[in-house]
């Protein structure tokens, strides 16, 4: 078994993020959607966050991020999806868990 | 063949309508019969203290709803232990929330389970159909 | 496979209510199959007829209203969420007496049931909310 | 003394529309006058008339309109926010060509210069949201 | 001037009351309403910033926590104000910023 | 007499709507010859970064309605330093907003004012009207 994770709050002003990365099973993968997409972004105070979940795959969904003007702050190790990519993330795992 | 439903409750009770309309849901899937679970996380753990008296806020008090989760078989309720702590609460400050056993002679049992984070994640890991409100 | 979403949160004061368009529109162009989507809490809020948005702005009633008539998607509408915010179709209208209602055309309302079966039914359910 | 209030969000969604008029009712039973309270963003949702609560909880809407008459308050809801989610009033629906308008009375529609204005002539502001 | 702040989300979910207490000025009152009223509480991990927090005035609002359960959590050093204490607040102090 | 009248600006924009709604206040606003002041706090920054692209979410792009604010004589926009350091952001990263100072023969000038949150703290302290979204 292995879940989708969705987050779609800013990482600076809530803690869903990291109840997220509290309670993601190595093995899973996140997806940083809407205002989440600032978690991917780098140089600043969560970016160790990620660096440090280990065994959690890392998604961000690139309209969001587009939309942010915050596209080439994108942290390395990250992958880039469309909405397509998004609906392929939920039928590739068993279950979506939304972080809301 | 029943489905691994689990509702997520993440939010305090009061400030957003969440913890009122997740429970209406928890009522209405009784009658389905799948395979029940809540999860009380962060302050949504918030939802089951007790005392919790809101007349000079206008709004209707729901949390004795709780306690009628037994009767509907809703029996296995998550408390994440961390979310507690970080939040200064213990089991003593919830609802004492319980249901009757009819396979051992109507034995009440306890219906909160407290569990670390850690045992919690393994509990999502096997859902297959997660509500989050 | 087959999907059901849940949209918790109205149109334009939260991007919940874009998301799971964006989401639905890819869904179906990979060929998936919506079996339900429920519209809950604020969510309700997205089935107004009588929404006017800004001529240079999106029309989310309207997106829906357009993918439904094409994919013909089953777009339910939780009855006690939407009494409570006064959305109501033309029964409850009579049943009630109010004497307007304000549902769209592509809509229907029904009760939490719809979304524990869009569950049951579903490969996927997929929440979007705030 | 004079207050203005600014709402943001709607009905039971968030407690920030119970909280407005928890103040609202406190104010006028000191004796402060109401200058104006305006609905902005969700909060808009507050003047639907088509709303149909729970017999056993609060009529959000019903208490603005008691508030209103007894005391001859101001509401203002905006008209921009309330297009964009479908609250419009007989004016709107003729002006616009919809078949049915959903605002209760006791409210008015009106600009966001109103919002300006009940800043500048309140001795206070308070803004209630999410 | 002192102005009056008020706070109405959980201090362990977003990170508002932090913001608030950033840009509070000595002399300047913070009323928590709301689901910021459990920044009132204590014996949990946020206790300490109010305790920090001088020169700054803390009020919460009574029906808030009575509704919440938590009345008898109430930390040392918080006025317990009802409605109408709210509305000579906002009187007492020159302006009212809301951190929403 | 003109009012000091603040706008607190402290979410991401297309997140949720208050970007866009409190942009149409101001503008509204600037018709009625107050003291105006924006301040961008928390996420609010974001609502200026440069190089936004909303095509792909079907929202319509509104920054560049910041650029317009100097023709609307509002030109006091306090941007908090902390909080940009916070999000790996500099004064670059964001639009390079001006206003056209009649007083002076249209010499153009910057509209943004990068502040320490001290600094902020006592620009927040002198309003009369403060809005929040």
């Amino acid at each position: 078994m292995a879940l989708l994770h969705t987050v779609n709050k800013s990482p600076f002003e809530s803690n869903t993020f990291d109840a997220c990365l509290g309670l993601a099973k190595s093995g899973s993968t996140v997806l940083l959607i809407e205002d989440g997409v600032y978690a991917a972004t780098t140089g600043n105070s969560v970016a160790d966050k990620i660096k440090n979940a280990a065994g959690i795959n890392f998604c961000v969904l690139g309209p969001d991020l587009q939309a942010r003007g915050v596209e080439e702050k994108l942290a390395e190790g990250i992958k880039v999806v469309d909405y397509e990519g998004f609906v392929d993330l939920v039928a590739e795992h068993d279950a979506v868990q939304a972080w809301l | 063949m029943a489905k691994k439903f689990m509702y997520i409750n993440r939010k305090a009770p009061y400030g957003t309508v969440y913890a009122l309309e997740s429970l209406e849901v928890v009522l209405i899937g009784a009658a389905f019969d799948q395979d029940v679970s809540l999860a009380f996380i962060g302050d949504g753990v918030y939802q089951l203290t007790k005392g919790q008296n809101t007349k000079a806020i206008g709004q209707k008090n729901f949390s004795p709803v709780y306690m009628a989760l037994g009767d509907y078989d809703v029996n296995k309720i998550y408390v994440e232990k961390e979310s507690l702590e970080e939040r200064g609460l213990s089991l003593e400050d919830l609802q004492h929330l319980v249901w009757e056993d009819e396979d051992n002679d109507y034995e009440e049992k306890d219906s909160i389970r407290l569990v670390s984070r850690a045992e919690l994640t393994d509990v999502l890991d096997e859902q297959e159909v997660i509500l989050s409100f | 496979m087959k999907f059901s979403l849940q949209i918790n949160e109205g149109p334009y004061q939260h991007q919940a209510a874009d998301s799971a368009i964006q989401f639905t529109k890819a869904a179906l162009a990979k060929g998936h199959e919506i079996f339900r989507v429920f519209f809950y809490h604020d969510g309700v809020n997205n089935a107004t007829r009588l929404a006017i948005p800004p001529q240079d702005d999106r029309n989310i009633t309207a997106e829906w209203v357009a993918l439904q008539k094409e994919h013909n998607l089953d777009l339910v509408v939780c009855i006690a969420a939407a009494q409570r915010r006064g959305l109501i179709d033309e029964d409850e209208m009579t049943r009630q007496g109010k004497d307007a209602n304000n549902i769209s055309e592509g809509f229907r309302i029904s009760g939490l049931g719809q979304l524990i079966e869009a569950g049951i039914e579903a490969d996927r359910l997929i929440v979007f909310g705030a």
